[in-house]
C-alpha cells in the first residue's frame, strides 16, 4: 500500500542540491503542487532534469524564478527567457539534450541500460565531448543513462496500490522518471481502491511510488 | 497572399494520403490549413500525440491535450497518446513520412542549421535534431532571406541540426531541392524568375534547362 | 484507414525465407489465426523472430512442426522437444538470447536506436562473439538491433484507423514487434469505429499497422 | 515434510512486505504458498504482470492472463499488466526486489549456473541472466545434490547464468551464504549435522563458532 501525504510532508525528504527529475512538458503534466512546496520550502542548489523549463512563472518555470536551480539538463530553454538570463550571468548551468535522446537516457537509467546509442546528434555540437562509436559502418552517440534521487511527477489517479495512470499529453516524460530515481512522488487528481484502474491501463506499477499527494 | 501562406500551400502539395507528419512550430504548423480535399494524414505532436488538430471552435481547452508549446488542441477520432520514449522511438524509428521545419540556413550539402544563432540566446534543440535524423523525408519551410541576407549559403556557418542531407527546401520565392550533386532548383514561385532567385541565393544552384512555376493560384 | 483483409491475402504476402517477428509469450498473445495460415500456404525457409517456441501444436511450434523455419532467434527452447530435435539434427538454426535482451533488441530495431548495451550476459556463452563496451568501469555487451520485413502479432481490439488494444499477459513482445517490421499484420478479435478505443488505450498506433485480420 | 516443501518454507521467510518478487518456474513457484500471514509483497511474472496469484479455486481460466509458463494465472487487485520491455525493464533496472530461481551448480564465488547442461537439451536461459544480472537479491532454491553429486561446487562447470554472486543458497540440508570471503554456512535444516551438510557438499564452507538450525517447524 502506498503512502498518501501532504505536499509539505512528500517533499520535505528532499535534500538541497539534490538531482530531481521533473515531469511534464511546457508545464503540461507536471507536477504543479510539488513544484510550488519546492518554492516554498526553499530548496536551494537543485540539479533538474526535465524536458524544458517551460515559461516564467509557470511549471519548472517558478523554480527557475526562485533561483533555486543551479544546473538544468532539458532539451530547450527558448521559452524561458529567465533561464538565458541566468544562464549568461553564470549561475545556472545548462545541459541541453535532443528531446528524444532525453527521454532515452531517462529510460536507460531506469531500464537498468549501459548507455544510449544513437544517430541523433551526430556530427553537431550536441556531440560535443561524446563518445562515439562505429557500428556496422555508421556512427553513433554513446549517450550515458540519467539517474536521479527524486522524482516528482504527475498522474491523473492513482490507486491505493500506487498504481498510476496518465491523461494524453499529460503523461510525456512522467513514467520515464518514475523507473529512474529513488524516490517517487507523485502529484495526482484522486486515489481510488486498488482494482479500480484496470491492469492495462497502469502505465506506471504502484511498486515505483513512494509517496502520493492529492492536488484535489 | 503573403510569403508564409505561399510557402504554406506549395508544403501542403507534398504530403500524401497515408502519411504521418510533424509540423514544426509557426510556419510549418500553417500547412495543416492548406490540405488538399479527402487528403487522409495523422499529425503527431512530439509531446506524445497521433491525430491532433486545432482546438475545435468555441470549445473549452482541456489542459492535459497540447501541442509541443503546451497549447491546447484537439484530438481526431483514431487518435493515440503515448509517452516521450514512444513519441520519439516513432521518429527516430523511422515512422514518420514527414517533418516540416523551419530553418535559419540550409547549405549545398543540404545541410540545415535550424537551432540556435551563437552569441545570442540559446534555445535548445527541442526535438529538432531527432526529427531530422529519424524522418523519413524533412521538408524546409523558410523565407528565402533574413533582412536580406540569403539563408541559402555555400556552408551553413550557424551549428547544424544534424549531418543529414534535407529533401526539400521552399521558400516564398522557390521550391529547390538538395541533391547528391548540389541543389536543384526545381520551380520559381508565381511571378518569380530565375534570376531573382539566383540573386538572393548565396550557394550555388544547379538550373534546369526548364523549372517550372509552383502549382500554386496566386 | 487501416485495410481488414483475409487471413489468406494477409499472410500472402510473406514470402518464402522471409524474416518473421512473431509476438507471443508460449502461445499465449500469438496471432493464431495468422500461424495456421502461414503453415496453410506452405511458407519455407522462414526465420522467426519470437520469444520462444512454445510447445508442438500450440503457437510458434505449428511452424517448427511443419518444418517451415530454418532459423529461430528466441529466448527459449526447453518447452518444445520438437524444436530442440530439428537443431541437434542441424536442420534448425538456434539463435538463444536472454529475454531481456531479445525485448531491447526488438525495440531497438522499431525505435532506431544502434544498439543495445547491456550487462545482463557478461561473462556468459551468451556474450560469445559479441563485442563489448567498457563504461565507467564497467563491462557491457553490444548487442545489435533487430529488425524484420513482417510482423505478425495479435491484439484484442482494432479500430478502423488500425489502432491496437492489447491485454494484460496477451501483450508482451506484440508492440515491441509492430514497431520493428516493415509489414506489421495484426490479427484481431474485433474492429471497432475510429474513436472507440481511447488515445490513453491504444498500445500500437495505426499508422505502424498494414493489414487486420479478424480472428472472431 | 518433503525436502521441496521445506526449502520453500525456508526461502519464504526472506520475503519483506513491500517486496516486489519473481518466482522462476518449478520449486521456486512453492514459496508462493508458505507466506507469512499479513505479508504484503507483489509477485511478478515476467511475461508482463505485477499482482499475479494462482487461478482462483473453481474459476474459468482465462487464457490472456497466464504465468511464464504460459499457465492461467489470477491477479490481484491492484495489478498492472505491460508489455515485455516493461517487465525486463523492472527486472534489469533494479526494481525487482527478490528473485527466486533454481540452480544446477553454485560454485565458491557464489556463481550460478542454472540454464543449460551441454550435450543434454539446450533449453536456453529464458529470463534467467536479466533476473540473475538485475534483481536486487537473488535467492538459489535447489536440492542439496543431484543424484548423490554435490551441486554446491569448487567451480562451476556448467555454463554460467552471470557474473553476479547470488546471496542466498537455500537447500534441504542447509542455508549458505555466499561472500566475498566465500560460501557461509549460515544455518542447518532440522535434524541435519554440520558434518552432515559438508559431506554433501563439495566446495569448501566457511563454518562459523555457532550455526543455528534453521527456524522450521519440522
Amino acid at each position: 500500500m502506498v503512502k498518501v501525504s501532504t505536499a509539505a510532508e512528500a517533499v520535505g525528504v528532499v535534500s538541497d542540491g539534490a538531482v530531481v527529475m521533473i515531469g511534464g512538458f511546457m508545464g503540461v503534466g507536471s507536477p504543479h503542487r510539488l513544484i510550488d512546496e519546492l518554492v516554498r520550502q526553499n530548496k536551494q542548489g537543485l540539479t533538474v532534469i526535465a524536458n524544458d523549463t517551460a515559461r516564467p512563472g509557470i511549471g519548472v518555470g517558478k523554480l527557475i524564478d526562485a533561483t533555486l536551480v543551479r544546473k538544468v539538463i532539458v532539451s530547450h530553454i527558448g521559452t524561458n527567457p529567465q533561464t538565458q538570463r541566468q544562464m549568461l550571468a553564470g549561475n545556472l548551468d545548462v545541459d541541453l539534450v535532443p528531446q528524444g535522446t532525453l527521454a532515452e537516457k531517462v529510460r536507460a537509467g531506469g531500464f537498468g541500460l549501459g548507455a544510449v546509442v544513437t544517430s541523433t546528434g551526430v556530427g553537431t555540437v550536441a556531440a560535443d565531448g561524446k563518445r562515439t562509436i562505429e557500428l556496422d559502418g555508421c556512427t553513433f552517440l554513446l549517450e550515458m543513462p540519467l539517474k536521479a534521487q527524486f522524482a516528482l511527477i504527475n498522474a491523473k489517479r492513482a490507486d491505493y496500490s500506487g498504481n498510476l495512470e496518465y491523461v494524453l499529453t499529460a503523461r510525456n516524460f512522467n513514467p520515464l522518471m518514475a523507473m529512474a530515481a529513488d524516490t517517487v512522488i507523485a502529484e495526482v487528481e484522486e486515489v481510488v481502491p486498488s482494482g479500480c484502474i484496470a491492469p492495462d491501463a497502469v502505465a506506471t506499477p504502484g511498486i515505483l511510488v513512494d509517496s502520493i499527494v492529492i492536488n484535489g | 497572399m503573403d510569403e508564409k501562406t505561399l510557402i504554406a500551400k506549395r508544403v501542403a502539395l507534398e504530403l500524401k494520403s497515408g502519411d504521418l507528419v510533424n509540423l514544426g512550430i509557426g510556419l510549418p504548423t500553417m500547412v495543416a490549413n492548406f490540405l488538399s480535399p479527402g487528403l487522409e494524414v495523422m499529425f503527431q505532436s512530439e509531446n506524445g500525440i497521433i491525430g491532433m488538430q486545432t482546438l475545435p471552435h468555441g470549445q473549452v481547452p482541456f489542459m492535459e491535450l497540447s501541442d509541443a508549446g503546451g497549447q491546447p488542441i484537439g484530438a481526431v477520432a483514431g487518435a493515440a497518446a503515448f509517452d516521450s520514449a514512444m513519441s520519439f522511438g516513432l521518429i527516430r524509428g523511422g515512422h514518420l513520412d514527414l517533418t516540416v521545419l523551419g530553418g535559419l540556413q540550409v547549405d549545398e550539402l543540404g545541410l540545415l542549421a535550424n537551432w540556435m544563432v551563437p552569441g545570442k540566446m540559446v534555445p535548445g534543440m527541442g526535438g529538432a535534431m531527432d526529427l531530422v535524423s529519424g524522418a523519413k523525408r524533412v521538408i524546409v519551410a523558410m523565407t528565402h532571406t533574413a533582412k536580406g541576407a540569403p539563408k541559402i549559403v555555400r556552408h551553413c556557418t550557424l551549428p547544424l541540426t544534424a549531418l543529414r542531407r534535407v529533401d526539400l527546401v521552399v521558400t516564398e520565392l522557390a521550391t529547390i531541392e538538395p541533391t547528391g550533386r548540389g541543389l536543384v532548383l526545381r520551380e520559381t514561385a508565381p511571378g518569380v524568375s530565375v534570376e531573382q532567385v539566383l540573386a538572393a541565393t548565396e550557394a550555388e544552384l544547379i538550373v534546369p534547362a526548364s523549372v517550372p512555376t509552383m502549382p500554386i493560384a496566386a
